[in-house]
């Protein structure tokens, strides 16, 4: 976000530490944040690798077999059709974390709009644009989903969508509430009355200094779309078959969990230690961003 | 001193659930009192006979109202019911049924031959919207005047003496007593629901428990939507001397995990259906309180012959043959069903189809080649529907490889919720899906019409000229012999066009308590709960 | 005081009446209608019900014939149930969704306040860490296994509760208040740790202290009101949240609530029944908010002065 | 007077632990305490002094605080080893605190009823109804009116100076021997300082009380202390008795802080304001408002705050023209709406011959050029995600001043007139201490070249040392680049120092105008007579 980088005389100044160079660094001192972060690097690597690494193919069955415990072939068993659960749990990962990231996106992206516009332009627009999220709000959360899965069918495109249109909503008043605190500061006034254009005042000064709750919010909003996709699994509208998501794997391992213990164990495991991660990292995040800590 | 106050916080919460102790058993009190507690699948619609289609709403209406006529649920045999006897003319076209006279209303009013009239004649009114109207289309008129193009006194319903009804048909109909033993030919209490609303205004409050009027051996007293129904004993019912439950509560629970749970725990004496990885668990145990036995419904799917692949036979034939219905039962179904090679379910005292489906993954790559994809080449992506369900999806997934192992294509699953399911099954709007029929009498009938031409239930685009004759024919025909005949035939050419692919016949799975008495599973859900006690 | 509250009521119509337009628009284009079964009906049948519950009018003219209906409180009758009002199946479920949900906050509450209170108390010591700890499974555990898991323990295996019901056999409500509840429990303990620590920070903590209170006055008369602040303000979505993820408990331990009417609607394509649904949560939810941001108020004197003096 | 030692401190050592090390907050710390006497603890902010007064009532947070050695025996106690329980008994009854920030320091969720009981109550077991009388009297000694009443009232509804004197009366309800005070003014107005100030003295003299008064202005120490210490950095640096140490301070640091006074008038400059042309800048009739909505479903606007009330006032070219007042005066709603940062409602800004209050669009881009902002919070007007480079070459790069060659010359060219080593460039805001942030905010405001800068009470942040130097960077720069600017303070000696001329408001009036040595030595209006008198003698 820095200009610098064009002149080349500065490379030999004195460096300065940004405020992102410095909440990095206190995030580097977060034992829990920092186990979260390589927890997750890991299992992003090992589900961008699965189809080369998984043990078995994700749909191929030994019905013979049948729902089977660990063993050495299969290290976390079998499920009814006789598959793998690692492979189908690899493979899990890549839908479940594909719904966290691309969802969590998908609102980011109506949100911080959203929110940035209303805040930004405040008056008559604002009071109309909040009053949508309220309405929106109001309208209970799961019966919205079930209707969006229902009326566009259950493509994991449209899953993306769905969920992501359920979430900007706090994204959007989280932003809103950020811009209209930091529309008062007075270095927006300074660059106000330096002349200044709107969309370099938004770009430049608005922007960069919300980012860090809104990021804080992404981290924790990830888990929570995570979940609302095991819950539409739960439902049924979640995930088509054969492939799976944790979501699916665990709502179907429930039913069974007084016989296969394994196959609600297992994903369960998995979806609790990534949920665990993205927690204590959106809490190292915050606690690292947090300008007043910045202070002591 | 927080350490402390936790501390005594979780004493006093463990407290409070091990206060609780061993928790009441619903099963054991219900016993004493003679009450008997039984899941019920989903809740209820509605009480109204002529207004619902569902199976728990059959059985509710099984309790609160009697036909002319019933069933023995051991054999399944016709038994006098609100008849108590009938006469049948020499070419079976003609009906004489005689009422008892101690058959009264719930409300002691008595019971003629006009109150059926007037039912069945509610029933054909089409602004109630009666789905089964058309299963008395036997009934001489019965059409004509549902169409709304007769007066009903034109109809072959008449009330001949104030006992004695008299029906006339446009066919001998083998099965017509057992049409009367069916929720939709059953009689209403007519000024009631007049008391309610027009006779033909659909889900007025007549059913209520306070306003309702019926003539079966209990009457509701109370229903609390999603918590259950309870009926209990009616005093004015003929059979009341023998009637031996005092109150039966019907659990509307549409997860079998829960009611197996509920089960497990004693609080219901009779499950709707069993979760399929329990089976193995109360096999094993062998107390007694498993009950296991064949549905008479067939699992299969349907093709849609109107497009492309599928129009192809030979494309059809490929598929059907190598899917290896052995292997989906004793591995992915697991709930002892049969494999099903016909359209028609095995009716053990009388019909079992005799064309039967090959299973021959040779024969199919060579036709699937013959059709212009060897080996599956250049096979269309096609995909398979079915509704949201744990076992269609697993019988889906089971197929899918075996026609990935088989013929080398690609068929993808869609998981499509129920009623986008039925709007796309309708409009033709699928590649394969999954289906199913459960017959509502014990005739191959009840199957084989529903691929004729036109039929609202066909949804595949299969005709077949022969096949429209055959059941036409079939209707016709008083000499049962010869009907099964034409039946075996149709079941044939079912098999060899293959607009369908049988997979199994249902069986079903429940759990009874033993203290349940006289309780006997069948293949067509039909209870006799007058009899039924508990020990 | 009566002016904000006037306010936000007349706010909340535009928002409800947006609510039912949007429901009634998704739930109108989705595919499938109320009487389409398994069982092929008959298209004269269905003409016929479609009149009969005039489906066949244009959809404005249907629209607006709902609205001035639910401007007299009626809400139409179920097509899925159809001996039933949508009056009737509401009054009929509500008592059990409400207690529930009502059981689940208090859990929530009392366990979440007591656990977010003492680690606030203790930062960084063991009972901060277990019942933080304690909480962050809490939010990653899904209801639906938690519930089952729960069922399995108490109720199957040790017997000590009934594994369904409400209100029939004596302690059938502890463990879906309990399921229900504890995700809340665990975000009221995380919100009230948190904001006990703003206060506890705050200068007039260190006016309490340097007046020589002791810890139990300090927390409970000085900190506790503004500490327990944002957890009012998360008790809005909270409640709303309880509200429509009873379904999910409804169906785990039978309970004869509103969730599971509502849920099945949108499946049962069960239109007057979903909107009614709909607008009936809408209401709770705004009114829920509504009394939270009351709440908030009073608890807060300048806030409550400056209403009173914008009248 | 007694010479019974009180309270003696030995060796007292302080560290804090954070996330970035280890600390020492004060180090090696001796003194004594009679009886009756006032000392004086004064320092900038981080010299220690507050907490090691915090750490003889143990009220520093510990962790990150924890005190490393040292005793402090009061009445022969060490209070420093006392066990919370007994320390409870001390805190109030033996020694009372009051604190620097009156805003923050009372419960917001309490009646002062409440808060003021709480002490006798807990301390002297007293019943409500006893404890609410002497909570009253104790009202009514601190000088508030209608006491009985007011004390059902919330603190929200007491103004800051009110709420000083709740404190003190709470300070005093359980007769304490010790009263510490830290800063108990610096955040009050300057009027108000003055009364709050006495009350403590006539209260101090009445009860024979002994106090420590911790502060940062040694103007204010003069007043109240019969001795004082001075720190820096933890370490105690000068002590003595309060006449002697003004008059002979022997350590720099003392010097520094003496020099940082300010007692003198602007100082004569060659060149001299032309007051005969047109003004550069001429407000005429000013009124702004703030709206007040209202309306169940849609906003309408009730009512208009008052903020500035026609208001008329003249800046030439080259002046520096101050304008001083309370807060709340109206003073920086004046000088934002002269910027267009708030609207006005009627009256017109005439600037450099321009109406400024009809422009908009690029219009009023163009007129930014020429008039600068300074900003009170060296924390809040810089962002903190742009460094130094950033900060100043934007304004230069956006208005066309520089080029991407001519840039880095002209930012280097800035960074000397106010003094920061040109190395620093591409540091970020929060490496800097306030006062190098306010010379960044200041190389901000003059690197346009503008013909007019309003500065809003730049100096009030900072501490008394770095204040002085900022000043002087000020007058340097206004005599280098002859600047033209409207200088906010509450602050008449700031004012003094930097103004030609003065205009005073009140209540978002202009109440008295006039040169400004002229107006000091006649003020004419009591508001300004009071403002003056609150000016803190050495």
């Amino acid at each position: 976000m820095s200009e610098v980088t064009h002149i080349p005389e500065l490379a030999n100044l004195e460096k300065g530490r940004s405020l992102t160079q410095d909440a990095l660094a206190r995030l580097r001192k977060n034992r829990m944040a920092m186990l979260g972060l390589y927890f997750l690097i890991g299992l992003i690597v090992i589900a961008l690798l699965t189809p080369w690494i998984a043990p078995y193919s994700y749909e191929e069955q030994n019905l013979e077999l049948g729902a089977s415990p660990p063993s050495a072939q299969h290290w976390l068993g079998t499920d009814i059709l006789g598959r793998d659960q690692l492979t189908r749990i690899m493979y899990g990962s890549r839908i479940s974390l594909a719904v966290g990231f691309i969802a969590t996106a998908v609102a980011l992206t109506i949100g911080v709009l959203w929110g940035a516009i209303a805040g930004f332009v405040g008056g008559r627009v604002d009071a109309l644009m909040m009053r949508i999220v309220d309405a929106l709000y109001a309208l209970p959360f799961t019966i919205f989903i079930i209707l969006l899965t229902v009326v566009f069918g259950s493509s994991l495109l449209l899953l993306f969508l769905a969920i992501g249109a359920v979430e900007w909503l706090t994204m959007a008043r989280i932003v809103r509430g950020q811009v209209l605190a930091i529309k008062k500061q007075e270095y927006v006034e300074a660059a106000i009355s330096m002349g200044l254009s709107p969309w370099r005042i938004i770009s430049r000064h608005l922007i960069p200094n919300v980012l860090g709750p809104v990021i804080v919010y992404t981290t924790l909003t990830i888990p929570s779309v995570i979940l609302l996709e095991s819950f539409l699994s739960f439902l049924g509208l979640g995930i088509q078959p054969p492939a799976s998501s944790w979501g699916s794997l665990i709502s179907s391992g429930v039913e069974v969990m007084e016989e296969y213990v394994w196959l609600l164990f297992f994903p369960g495991v998995v979806l609790t230690l990534t949920l665990f991660s993205l927690n204590f990292l959106g809490d190292g995040l915050r606690d690292a961003l947090d300008p007043r800590a910045s202070k002591d | 001193m927080y350490m402390i106050r936790w501390i005594t916080y979780c004493i006093i919460v463990a407290g409070l659930l091990s206060g609780c102790g061993k928790s009441q058993k619903l099963v054991d009190i219900g016993n004493e009192k003679q009450i008997l507690h039984m899941a019920n699948g989903d809740e209820i619609s509605d009480l109204d006979p002529q207004a619902t289609t569902g199976m728990p709403e059959w059985r509710v209406q099984l309790a609160v109202f009697e036909g002319l006529v019933a069933r023995d649920p051991q054999t399944l045999k016709i038994v006098p019911a609100v008849a108590e006897r009938w006469d049948v003319s020499e070419d079976g076209t003609k009906y004489r049924f005689y009422i008892r006279e101690s058959a009264k209303w719930s409300n002691g009013d008595e019971i003629t031959a006009n109150d059926f009239v007037q039912s069945w004649r509610r029933s054909f009114l089409p602004a109630l919207g009666n789905q089964y109207a058309t299963s008395l289309y036997v009934v001489k008129n019965a059409q004509a005047f549902h169409e709304g193009k007769i007066d009903f006194t034109e109809v072959g319903v008449k009330a001949v003496e104030k006992r004695i009804l008299d029906v006339e048909l446009i066919a001998p109909t083998p099965y017509f007593l057992q049409l009367l033993a069916h929720h939709s030919a059953f009689a209403v209490h007519i000024p009631t629901i007049e008391r309610f609303g027009a006779i033909d205004e659909r889900g007025t409050k007549w059913t209520r428990p306070e306003n309702f009027v019926g003539n079966g051996p209990f009457v509701p007293y109370e229903w609390i939507p999603t918590k259950y129904i309870a009926v209990k004993r009616n005093p004015y019912y003929w059979d009341a001397a023998n009637t031996k439950l005092n109150e039966i509560k019907f659990y509307p629970i549409p997860k079998y995990t829960v009611e197996e749970r509920m089960f497990r725990a004693g609080q219901l004496h009779i499950t709707y259906y069993l979760p399929r990885d329990k089976l193995e668990y109360y096999k094993a145990k062998n107390d007694g309180v498993l009950r296991s036995f064949q549905n008479f419904a067939t699992y299969f799917y349907r093709f849609n012959t109107t497009i492309k692949p599928l129009d192809d036979l030979r494309v059809r034939k490929a598929l059907a043959y190598s899917v290896n219905r052995q292997q989906i039962v004793e591995y992915v179904t697991k709930f002892g069903q049969k494999p099903a090679y016909a359209l028609t379910a095995p009716d053990p005292n009388s019909y079992v189809p005799e064309a039967k489906m090959p299973y021959d993954p040779d024969l199919a790559r060579k036709l699937l080649a013959e059709a212009g994809f060897p080996d599956g080449k250049g096979f269309p992506k096609l995909t398979i529907a079915f509704n949201t369900n744990d076992e269609h999806r697993n019988v889906g997934m089971a197929i899918q490889q075996m026609w990935k192992k088989e013929l080398g294509i690609e068929v993808g699953l869609e998981n499509v919720e129920w009623k986008v399911f039925l709007d796309r099954e309708r409009q033709l709007d699928y590649e394969i899906d999954r289906a199913s029929w459960v017959g509502d009498y014990l005739d191959p009938f009840t199957f084989l019409e529903m691929f004729t031409t036109g039929n609202g239930n066909n949804k595949t685009g299969f005709t077949n000229a022969k096949y429209d004759q055959l059941i036409r024919a079939s209707s016709l025909e008083a000499d049962q012999v010869k009907r099964m005949g034409y039946f075996q035939e149709a079941d044939k050419i079912l098999v060899d066009e293959v607009p369908i692919l049988p997979l199994y016949t249902y069986h079903w799975n429940r759990l009874v308590s033993n203290s349940v008495k006289n309780w006997y599973d069948n293949a067509v859900d039909y209870y006799s709960f007058k009899q039924i006690y508990l020990e | 005081m009566f002016m904000f509250i006037v306010r936000r009521v007349l706010q909340a119509i535009p928002v409800l009446f947006m609510v039912a337009l949007v429901t009634f628009i998704m739930i109108r284009s989705a595919p499938g209608g109320p009487f389409d079964e398994d069982r092929a009906v008959p298209p004269e049948v269905i003409k016929n019900l479609n009149e009969r519950y005039h489906l066949d009018d244009p959809l404005w003219k249907q629209f607006l014939d709902y609205i001035s209906k639910v401007v007299q409180g009626d809400l139409g009758p179920s097509f899925k149930y159809p001996s039933h009002t949508v009056n009737d199946l509401i009054a009929a479920g509500l008592p059990a969704t409400l207690e529930l949900s009502f059981y689940a906050l208090v859990f929530a509450l009392v366990t979440g306040l007591t656990a977010g209170i003492i680690a606030s108390l203790k930062t960084n010591s063991m009972q901060d860490y277990i019942p933080m700890s304690a909480a962050m499974i809490g939010i990653c555990m899904p209801t639906f296994v938690l519930g089952p898991i729960l069922l399995l323990i108490f109720g199957v295996w040790l017997g000590w509760l009934p594994v369904a019901g409400w209100g029939q056999i004596p302690g059938d409500k502890i463990l879906p208040s309990i399921t229900l509840g504890s995700v809340y429990a665990a975000y009221i303990a995380r919100i009230s740790r948190g904001g006990m620590l703003d206060i506890l920070s705050q200068d007039y903590i260190r006016t309490a202290r340097a007046k020589g209170l002791s810890t139990t006055r300090i927390v409970f008369v000085h900190a506790l009101r503004g500490g327990i602040t944002p957890v009012i303000s998360f008790l809005g979505p909270a409640i709303a949240g309880l509200l429509a993820g009873s379904f999910v408990v409804e169906t785990i331990f039978q309970i004869p609530g509103l969730g599971r009417f509502y849920v099945t609607a949108a499946f049962n394509r069960d239109y007057t029944m979903i909107l009614g649904c709909t607008i009936f949560f809408a209401f709770l939810i705004i009114l829920f908010n509504l009394l939270a941001d009351v709440m908030l108020v009073w608890l807060n004197p300048k806030l409550r002065q400056e209403l009173e003096a914008r009248g | 007077m007694s010479s019974e030692t009180l309270l003696s401190v030995e060796n007292l050592r302080v560290v804090f632990n954070t996330r970035n090390g280890q600390t020492v907050a004060v180090e090696n710390l001796n003194f004594s305490l009679n009886k009756g006497e006032v000392l004086g603890i004064v320092g900038e902010s981080g010299s220690g002094k507050s907490v090691a007064c915090y750490s003889l009532l143990g009220l520093i947070p510990m962790p990150p605080g924890k005190i490393e050695s040292g005793r402090a025996l009061f009445h022969g106690q060490d209070l420093l080893t006392l066990p919370e329980a007994e320390m409870r008994n001390i805190r109030a009854s033996k020694i009372a605190m009051i604190f620097q920030d009156p805003m923050t320091c009372l419960n917001p969720y309490l009646r002062i009823v409440d808060q003021l009981t709480e002490v006798l109550i807990v301390h002297n077991g007293l019943n409500k109804q006893q404890a609410r009388l002497k909570a009253i009297d104790a009202l009514v000694e601190v000088g508030i009116h209608n006491a009985a009443e007011r004390i059902d009232q919330y603190p929200h509804q007491f103004s800051g100076g009110m709420r000083q004197r709740v404190m003190i009366a709470m300070a005093l309800l359980a007769e304490p021997e010790l009263l510490i005070a830290d800063e108990p003014t610096t955040a009050l107005d300057v009027t108000v300082q003055a009364q709050i100030l006495s009350l403590i003295k006539d209260l101090q003299k009445k009860r024979q009380l002994t106090v420590i008064f911790i502060t940062h202005d040694l103007g204010v120490a003069a007043e109240m202390a019969d001795h004082v210490l001075v720190m820096e950095k933890g370490r105690l640096v000068e002590e003595g008795d309060t006449q002697h140490i003004f008059k002979n301070p022997t350590q720099p640091y003392t010097k520094k802080l003496l020099n940082a006074v300010l007692t003198t008038a602007k100082p004569a400059t060659e060149h001299t304001v032309n007051r005969s042309g047109s003004p550069l800048l001429e407000v005429k009739k000013l009124h702004v408002g703030f709206p007040q909505y209202s309306g169940a479903l849609f906003r309408r606007i009730k009512n208009l705050v008052k903020g500035v009330t026609d208001v008329s006032i003249n800046l030439y070219e080259g002046e520096v023209l101050g304008l001083v007042g309370e807060s709340g005066s109206g003073k920086s709603t004046l000088g934002r709406s002269i910027i267009r940062l708030i609207d006005s409602q009627e009256g017109s800004i005439v600037f450099n011959g321009k109406e400024l209050s009809g422009l908009n669009g690029d219009n009023l881009k163009n007129a930014r050029r020429d008039f600068q902002m300074i900003f009170q919070d060296p924390y809040a007007s810089l962002n903190p995600r742009m460094t130094v480079f950033d900060t100043l070459a934007e304004p230069l790069l956006v208005h066309g001043l520089a080029n991407k060659t001519t840039v880095l010359e002209q930012v280097n060219q800035l960074m000397d007139d106010v003094g920061l080593d040109r190395r620093f460039i591409r540091k970020y805001p929060h490496e800097f201490s306030g006062g190098q942030r306010q010379r960044i905010a200041i190389a901000r405001a003059i690197a346009l070249k503008p013909k007019l800068i309003i500065a809003d009470e730049p100096v009030s942040a900072l501490d008394v040392t770095i204040r002085a130097q900022i000043l002087a960077l000020l007058l340097k720069l206004t005599e280098k680049h002859k600047l033209t600017m409207l200088f906010i303070s509450h602050d008449m000696s700031v004012v003094r120092y930097l103004c030609d001329r003065v205009v005073v408001m009140q209540k978002g009036e202009l109440v008295e105008e006039g040169a400004t040595e002229e107006l000091f030595a006649a003020p004419k209006q009591p508001y300004t007579q009071q403002l003056l008198a609150a000016i803190p003698k050495l």
